[in-house]
Formats: C-alpha cells, sequence, structure tokens
C-alpha cells in the first residue's frame, strides 16, 4: 500500500487534489481512499489530506502516520508544519516551489519540485493573491512517482474541478513536464 | 478618543478563526466596544460559535454561552431572567447569532422572547447563507444568489423566494427598538447600539456581514462591498423607534445594483432581465421605506 | 496565552476556557499576501485600524503615544482590506515568499 | 518494490453489469442512493458533517435528474414533521441529518413509528455538545433508541447506497411499515472518497417496487379518516404498540431477506443483522458497529497471521436487536468483547448493556467485556485494536480484572493513552 499525505491550506485544493489523485488511481485499476483531516477547514489555515492507493481493498480507517510520500502545495507551510514528520525511509517529498530539490536537503528525503505557483497563474487558476495548484502539482506527482499517467490525470483533472476545465488540464501537462528531480 | 470615531477599547481579540475579510468579525468587534465589558454573550451554531477558537482558549473578553441552534431567544431570556433576580440589571444581555439562526431555525425563541418583553439585544450577523456548514441557502439568501442548495446549473435555479425582512417582522412584534447596520459603516452602527443601552425592552439589530468565501469575492473588498449594499439601497441603515422609522443614512446618489453585483460571484450569473427586475423591486423599497418614515414621523 | 494542559488533572471541572487567544493562534501563517505599509503616504487617520476584522493594526505605543499604524504580522491574515480602504492608497499588498 | 511503487492490477472497467463505480464522499452515496431509490419528497436541512447529502440532492433535482420535491426547510424539526405528512400522503420520503438535528427531531421520531411511516433516514454519526464537536460517535443515534425506528450502522459508503434501497424495500411492506435509521460514522465515511458503485437504475427498479400503500391507510379525501386520535387508557393504546413490537421482530427476516435478494442481483450483501468475518473457529469475537469493524478486521487478519484464532461479529442492526444471532455466536466463542463508541452515563456502553442482556438467557454465556473507545472521533488504529484482542485473551484465560474499561484517554501526565475502569 502507498499512503500520500497533501498539505495545503484552505483553499488551495489539497483535499480536491487527494481526491483527484484517488480518482485517478481508481481508473487506472486501484483500490483507493482518500480523506482531509477532520479539523475545520478555514481559508489560509493549514490542511492535511491523505490518500491511499492499494491493489486490494483498503479497509484502515485511521489518519495516515507513516507516509510513503509527502505533497506540499504551499512552501510557506514548511516553517509553519513539520512535513517530514513520520515519513518512510526514502520516501519522496514533491514541493510547490520555483526552487530545486538541492535546496532541500535538509528534509534528509528524495526530492522533486515544480513551480506549480506560475503554473497556476499563467492558467488563470484561482486569483494572483491566491491561485489554485492542486491539478499542476498532481502533473508532478505523476511525473516523479510514476504511480499513474499523465493522461489518465489529466482525465481526472477535467472531471474532478467544478470549472477552468481545459485550464486545471493543461497545468497538469505543463507541471508534468517542469518537475525536476 | 482623539481622531478616532469609534470607541478604542477592544473587546474582541485577534488570533481567532474568521477567514480572511470575514465581516462577522467586524459585527463582534464594533458590537463589544458600543456595550463594553458589563456585557454576556449567547451563541448558537455558527460562524461565531467555532471563531474564538477551541478549548481552551477565547479571543472574546466577555463571557458567552454557547447554544444549540434554535434557542438563542429562549437562551438570552433566560440570562435576564437570572440577572434580574440576582440584582444584576446593569449587564448588556446579548443574542448574537447567524441569519439562518434567527429568522429559520431560531425564529419560534425569537418572536417569543420580543414578546414576552424581555430586556435584552438580539443581534444578527446577516451573511445572507449558512456558511459555517458549506454556503446552503437560508431564508435570508436575497433573490438571484447562488449558495450549494441553489446551485443555479443549466436551470437557472439561483434563490427565487424573497429574503425575510427581519426588521419589519420585529416591527409588527411592537419592539421598542430595532435597526438594520452594516460593517462598512461602524459609527452609525456604535451609535444604534448606545441608543439601545439607553432603551428598556427588546433590541433587535440585522448587521450586513459580506463573506469572502460565501459571496465569492477577494476578501480585501468586505468593506467596499459592505458600503455599497447601503449606497444601492439594497440594504438602507435605519432604524423603529416605538413605530416611528428613521433612516440614518442617505446615499448622496443612489447607485445601481449592478455596481453591487458586479464585485460578487454569487450574481455574475444573473441576465440584464433580472438584474433589472431585481432593481425595480430595490427601488420599490426604498420608496417604501421613505414613505414609512413620512408616515409616522410625528407619531 | 497559551498554556499546556498535560492530562485531565488539568482541565476545569466543567468545559470552559482557561485564556484568551492571545499568543497562541499564528493566524499570520495564513496569508499569502502581505500589507506593507509606506509611513511616507500615511497621515494617520487610523482607517486601516477602524476595518482591520482581526484586529491587530497597534495606533498607541506602549506609553500611549500615537504612532504611524503598526500592523502585527504574528495575527496578519492578510485580508487587504487595510489596503483597499486606506484613503492614501499607503498600504501595498506584497505576495509573501 | 520501492517505498514510492507499486504492481499494477489490470485496468478494471467503471462499468459492471450490475452499476458504474466511481470514487466517490460517504455523503454522496447517500444522495445516489435517494436518487436510485427513487425518493420522491426529500425535506431536509444542512448541518456539518452532512451538508454535502443535501447539496447533492439540490443538484439532483435542480437539474432535473431526480423527479423529487426537495422542500428546504428551516429546521430538522421541520424536516421530520414534513415528511411523516408526505409519507402518510403515500409519498416515498427521504431525508439526512447529524448529531443536534436528528436529536431535535427526537419528538417527530417518534411521532413516525407511531403513525407506522416507512421514512428512510441517513444519519451522520457525530458526537454532542458541549463541547461541540463534529466527529464521529455513536450518542446521538443511540439516543434514540427506544423511538420505534429500525437502526442500521453502515461499515463502507457502498453498504450506505445499498442499505438506503434495502430499507425502503423492507420498510414498505404491509406488515411492516416502520421508518428506518441509516448510519455513517462523521468523516470516516461522510467525508472519506472511496470506490462505490451506483447500481443500475432498471435493475434498482426491478429489485424495489414502487411505494404504493393501501389508499385507506393514506391522507386521501377518498378514503376520509383521522390519523393518531385519542386512545382511552382500556381502549386501544397498549395494542398499537404491540403491533409495532411484532412488525420489529417480524423485520429481522425480512431484512436478512431483503440483503440475501439484494446479494443474488448485485453480488453485494452485509450480513443482514449481524455479519460475521472468521468467527467459525475463534475463541475470542470483537463485536462492534460502524467503521470500527473495518480497522477490527485488518487487526484480524494481522493476529490471524500470528496463529491467534480471533474473529468479529459486526452489529449491523440495533433495532431489531440480533438477539438469536448473537446466542448463536456465543455458542461456539469462549470470549466477546464489545467495542462502544458511546456511553450512558451512570452505567457502561449500550451495545455492551444489549449484547450482555441478551446473552441472559444464552445456553453458553461466554466471558464478557466492554471497551469505551473513539469518543468525540479519537482515532482508533490497528494497533489499539490488538491490544484489546490482547486483553480479551486475558479474559479469556479467567484474568479479568474489570467488566468495562474506558480506553485512550489521557488521564495524566505519564499515561496519556490510559485504560480506565467503569466499573
Amino acid at each position: 500500500m502507498i499512503e500520500i499525505r497533501f498539505h495545503g491550506r484552505g483553499g488551495q485544493g489539497a483535499v480536491i487534489a487527494s481526491n483527484i489523485l484517488a480518482d485517478a488511481a481508481f481508473r487506472e485499476g486501484m483500490e483507493v481512499q482518500a480523506f482531509p483531516y477532520f479539523g475545520v477547514e478555514r481559508r489560509g489555515a493549514p490542511v492535511t489530506a491523505f490518500t491511499r492507493i492499494d491493489t486490494k481493498p483498503i479497509r484502515i480507517r485511521s489518519e495516515i502516520k507513516e507516509p510513503n510520500i509527502v505533497v506540499v502545495l504551499d512552501e510557506s507551510l514548511l516553517s509553519a508544519v513539520n512535513v517530514t514528520n513520520g515519513l518512510k525511509p526514502n520516501g519522496l517529498v514533491l514541493i510547490n516551489t520555483a526552487k530545486n530539490p538541492e535546496d532541500f536537503k535538509h528534509l534528509k528525503a528524495k526530492i522533486a519540485t515544480v513551480d506549480a505557483k506560475s503554473i497556476a497563474v499563467n492558467n488563470k487558476l484561482g486569483s494572483k493573491t491566491a491561485p489554485i495548484v492542486n491539478t499542476a502539482i498532481l502533473g508532478a506527482f505523476a511525473k516523479a512517482t510514476g504511480l499513474v499517467k499523465l493522461e489518465t490525470v489529466m482525465e481526472c483533472a477535467r472531471d474532478g474541478t467544478p470549472v477552468k476545465k481545459d485550464e486545471n488540464a493543461n497545468a497538469v501537462k505543463e507541471a508534468y513536464e517542469q518537475t525536476k528531480m | 478618543m482623539g481622531k478616532l470615531t469609534i470607541p478604542e477599547e477592544e473587546y474582541m481579540l485577534e488570533g481567532h478563526m474568521g477567514c480572511l475579510g470575514c465581516g462577522g468579525t467586524l459585527a463582534m468587534r464594533y458590537l463589544l466596544k458600543g456595550l463594553g465589558k458589563d456585557t454576556i454573550l449567547s451563541i448558537p451554531a455558527c460562524c461565531w460559535a467555532i471563531m474564538m477558537g477551541s478549548f481552551p482558549y477565547t479571543n472574546l473578553k466577555v463571557p458567552m454561552h454557547n447554544s444549540a441552534f434554535e434557542v438563542t431567544g429562549a437562551a438570552i431570556s433566560g440570562i435576564e431572567a437570572a440577572l434580574k433576580v440576582k440584582g444584576k440589571e446593569h449587564i448588556n444581555v446579548v443574542g448574537f447569532a447567524g441569519d439562518g439562526g434567527t429568522i429559520d431555525i431560531g425564529f419560534q425563541a425569537l418572536s417569543g422572547c420580543v414578546e414576552r418583553g424581555h430586556n435584552v439585544f438580539y443581534v444578527c450577523y446577516d451573511n445572507e447563507a449558512y456558511m459555517n456548514t458549506g454556503i446552503q441557502r437560508s431564508g435570508s439568501t436575497p433573490v438571484g444568489a447562488w449558495t450549494t442548495t441553489t446551485p443555479v446549473g443549466k436551470t437557472g435555479d439561483w434563490k427565487k423566494a424573497p429574503k425575510k425582512n427581519a426588521v419589519e417582522i420585529m416591527v409588527a412584534h411592537k419592539i421598542p427598538y430595532t435597526a438594520t447596520a452594516s460593517v462598512a459603516y461602524p459609527e452609525d452602527y456604535i451609535k444604534k447600539v448606545l441608543k439601545g443601552k439607553e432603551t428598556k425592552g427588546p433590541k433587535y439589530y440585522q448587521v450586513l456581514s459580506p463573506c469572502p468565501t460565501g459571496w465569492k469575492y477577494p476578501p480585501e473588498k468586505t468593506v467596499e462591498i459592505g458600503r455599497l449594499a447601503v449606497q444601492t439601497c439594497i440594504y438602507p441603515l435605519y432604524e423603529v423607534v416605538n413605530g416611528r422609522y428613521n433612516i440614518t443614512f442617505k446615499p448622496a446618489k443612489k447607485k445601481p445594483v449592478k455596481e453591487y453585483f458586479e464585485l460578487q460571484g454569487r450574481f455574475r450569473h444573473l441576465p440584464e432581465k433580472v438584474i433589472e427586475e431585481i432593481q425595480q423591486s430595490v427601488d420599490k423599497d426604498w420608496e417604501i421605506l421613505q414613505r414609512k418614515v413620512e408616515m409616522t414621523k410625528d407619531l | 496565552m497559551k498554556i499546556e494542559i498535560k492530562s485531565m488533572k488539568d482541565l476545569p471541572m466543567l468545559p470552559k476556557t482557561l485564556e484568551t487567544t492571545i499568543g497562541v493562534y499564528n493566524t499570520g501563517a495564513w496569508r499569502s499576501a502581505k500589507p506593507i505599509l509606506h509611513e511616507d503616504k500615511c497621515n494617520k487617520c487610523y482607517i486601516c485600524w477602524k476595518f482591520c476584522p482581526e484586529p491587530c493594526i497597534r495606533i498607541k505605543d506602549d506609553k500611549g503615544n500615537e504612532i504611524t499604524p503598526k500592523i502585527d504580522y504574528f495575527y496578519c491574515k492578510g485580508c487587504g482590506i487595510c489596503a483597499n480602504e486606506c484613503p492614501k492608497k499607503a498600504i501595498e499588498m506584497v505576495m509573501e515568499a | 518494490m520501492s517505498t514510492t511503487s507499486i504492481e499494477k492490477t489490470e485496468k478494471h472497467t467503471t462499468t459492471t453489469k450490475t452499476g458504474v463505480k466511481k470514487v466517490m464522499h460517504g455523503n454522496y452515496a447517500a444522495s445516489y442512493g435517494a436518487k436510485v431509490a427513487r425518493a420522491e419528497v426529500i425535506a431536509a436541512y444542512p448541518i456539518t458533517p452532512q451538508s454535502q447529502v443535501v447539496e447533492k440532492i439540490a443538484e439532483f433535482t435542480s437539474s432535473g435528474e431526480m423527479k423529487a420535491q426537495y422542500i428546504k426547510v428551516e429546521s430538522e424539526q421541520s424536516a421530520m414533521a414534513a415528511l411523516i405528512t408526505a409519507s402518510q400522503t403515500g409519498a416515498r420520503t427521504f431525508t439526512a441529518t447529524s448529531a443536534h438535528g436528528l436529536t431535535l427531531m427526537h419528538e417527530l421520531l417518534m411521532w413516525a413509528s407511531g403513525a407506522r411511516l416507512p421514512i428512510v433516514m441517513v444519519n451522520v454519526n457525530r458526537a454532542m455538545a458541549p463541547p461541540w464537536s463534529v466527529w464521529a460517535e455513536h450518542t446521538d443515534s443511540i439516543a434514540q433508541r427506544d423511538t420505534g425506528w429500525m437502526q442500521f450502522y453502515c461499515e463502507t459508503s457502498q453498504e450506505i447506497l445499498d442499505t438506503i434501497i434495502q430499507c425502503y424495500k423492507v420498510c414498505e411492506q404491509e406488515d411492516i411499515m416502520l421508518p428506518a435509521l441509516i448510519n455513517e460514522d462523521a468523516f470516516y465515511l461522510s467525508h472519506t472518497v472511496e470506490p462505490v458503485e451506483v447500481p443500475h437504475q432498471e435493475l434498482v427498479d426491478k429489485y424495489l417496487p414502487p411505494f404504493n400503500p393501501k389508499p385507506e391507510l393514506t391522507l386521501n379525501p377518498d378514503h376520509p379518516a383521522v390519523f393518531g386520535s385519542l386512545s382511552k387508557p382500556d381502549e386501544w393504546y397498549p395494542e398499537f404498540r404491540w403491533m409495532i413490537h411484532e412488525a420489529m421482530e417480524r423485520a429481522k427476516k425480512r431484512i436478512k431477506d431483503a440483503d440475501s435478494e439484494f446479494g443474488k442481483i448485485f453480488g453485494r450483501s452485509y450480513g443482514g443483522l449481524l455479519d460475521l468475518y472468521k468467527c467459525d473457529d475463534a475463541e475470542v469475537v470483537l463485536m462492534c458497529a460502524g467503521t470500527l469493524a473495518s480497522t477490527t478486521r485488518e487487526a484480524i487478519d494481522e493476529l490471524r497471521n500470528e496463529g491467534k484464532k480471533v474473529g468479529l461479529a459486526r452489529i449491523r442492526t440495533f433495532r431489531p436487536f440480533p438477539v438469536e444471532d448473537i446466542r448463536a455466536l456465543a455458542e461456539k466463542v469462549q470470549a466477546i468483547g464489545v467495542m462502544d463508541r458511546c456511553f450512558t452515563f451512570g452505567y457502561e456502553g449500550p451495545f455492551f448493556t444489549e449484547v450482555k442482556g441478551a446473552l441472559y438467557h444464552a445456553n453458553n454465556k461466554p466471558k464478557l467485556k466492554g471497551y469505551i473507545t473513539g469518543m468525540g472521533g479519537r482515532d482508533v488504529d490497528v494497533q489499539l485494536v490488538k491490544k484489546i484482542f490482547a486483553d480479551m485473551y486475558k479474559v479469556k484465560d479467567g484474568k479479568q480484572d474489570a467488566e468495562t474499561v474506558w480506553v485512550d484517554l489521557k488521564a495524566d501526565v505519564n499515561n496519556m493513552n490510559a485504560w480506565l475502569k467503569v466499573r
């Protein structure tokens, strides 16, 4: 079983990202489960969401404490939250940042980066001050992990977002191409 | 107070759970500036039930009772009665609730409380939908608005039923004092609160509290939208003192409702024809209000 | 201010709060844009203080003298109302890192 | 297999012969259940964590995808009052609520069963204030024990959807005519996304005939009658109550039949009243309801690998209570532990009380112990369930230190997951 933890802020689409990823893995024949940290979401406040992917039906009904992969939708969270808490040995951390993987050696994990914020802004997803980066980051997820194919993520991004379906699918593709590992 | 136009003392503290640009926080902040320290609040299920932080913290410098959703009117009646029996009638007793908690599920308790004539304040911070549960329509949602339960979609299913007018319902209860207010006009709002302190019996306030998340606009526009609501006469500022109407703010030039709608995603779907119909309805209500002032000015 | 409840024994007998939120919730961590006040343009009308929903704009120093408004970034959520309402356009919203 | 990769199984089609599979929340599974069951009148009021149910239904009815009247009432009390009369007028009715919404309906819940109305309602199990809490707990539904409603507890989102269909099938039978409460755990199901199959409409229509009660039993000008009139002590009040009891007992078999018949058509069934997992040769069995059962299955598989003969008996229906099934289980098991995600102040866990009571007249009386867990939505993980099984083995071997323990409490500084003795 692969366990993934998403870190974002209220309104950035972390929960929708965990759902779209589950949908994509499901469409590729996987058993899946996704759920948000059951707290009180507030725009801007830190939010955590989880996705589990497995080959057999998933029955565990409790929080993910030792993720294989951590996805950070907002770089500023690195100072507010211990994102690598419980990360499995040689687990992966995917970060939305303009910086490079080498700049995050201190996290002592495999690192992948993508500038999902600029991709989101270029594709007019969310506002300039509050870009919605969830679909872009999933493009990078597909590239960095190979767990799901680009086409599936694009298709699910289209279905999973209420508006701007083409822009979201495009953001997935751009992020896939620009992922640095 | 120097150059300040509202009292400087803060009774609502920073570090609360309000969203960026939340109008409801300003509705509380200004209220407490008017009421001061000797105040007991009762708040039902609503955004404010979790705004002050979770246990063991509060961002309020006044005591507050958390109540069930439908009972604010009864809860403040109980506090008022106990204070009377204990000889502590100088303490302001205040129900502070959302629009749904006031005019839908809490209406029965509010009506009973006002009819019995309890010496209390009831302040409804009106963000025009059930925001704490995720933007569902309420009886206070205006005509034309999108919510998750008036989802517009392809069949144009925006809110069709008119917004309940709680202030007029309170007038029908022969309430000693009732008024509207907007967070964009804190001086007007606080002046009305101070008037309430001089008035014995029930006082009802309806405070427009714009909500960036629910009305779909960028958070910095909260006060601007709260102002436009008044300048377009969609949300006129007035008070009714023992049946006598008084408009407390007359816009120099009445602005078209279009200007108010354009800033908010919840109205973006409205066709021109419907906006025109809403404009006429707003103009008619504004005319009726002015006639009421005329009709009752020397009673 | 922040307190640490180590066990049931530290709890009050019934569910009631023990402290204010001052120094507890770093709601400043919520913002993606930051208001920067340019002192040269500011005329100390304190309209920013009046409309801040937090509120976290300080207008007096600890000796009680009026000062140029100072934004407390520990709490400021970056909603931008102050910038939008400032008559002198003295407050600029700057994207965080 | 490296930490971040997984062998892929073949890509399965999302459309099967019985339905279309989608990844969705438990709340949406409830809305789809109402839709395919062709609910005709819905009256609902939003409450966390149920609001997506009403939002999805608003989408269905607004787009015309669901031909139902959706009354957006001003409170839960009015929601149930409106459904009582809608059902009495002959329409198939549905609503969803949670915690304070359910308890605000309490008076009307009694009304619905007294009037013998087959209303089906989904309740998201959520802890009661104060303190405010939006997380999973069974106190709200257990507090409706005596309202005459059948009570189902679901373990998966698929079960929520399927149970709505099964309940209409059972409740609307002429000699049952009772309402049913279908419970889903807050967040663990309501806000958790997982694959759910939406059954093909024509198959559901084959399984579930339309609701058409006898006209003379409805509000119908052709058969003018008064419903619920005064009944003096020496007249027929107790007899009407006895008839509800008879219907509730009759329902036990009907629920099992409906579950197995559903299984024949859709390939899924849920163990009728008491859902057994690896109990055939089990020495120690844990009983619980809702999503606690899923985590327990994981613990059982791990312990079975270590040679421990353990099993699960999931209480699917709390009313009608599966007395006979529990006594049958007790014949072949040495010790039963009951995990309650609720608590009756002044006594113990209500599920434990009912299981213990059911076994008083059983031939074989296994050792029993009660465990209070997960109150206020506190997370119950596989490790904790394994610790409970280990404790149950001591009970089996005669070393029982308590009748009931309240586990995972933050008692004091040095013991932040204490097991405190209730009795």
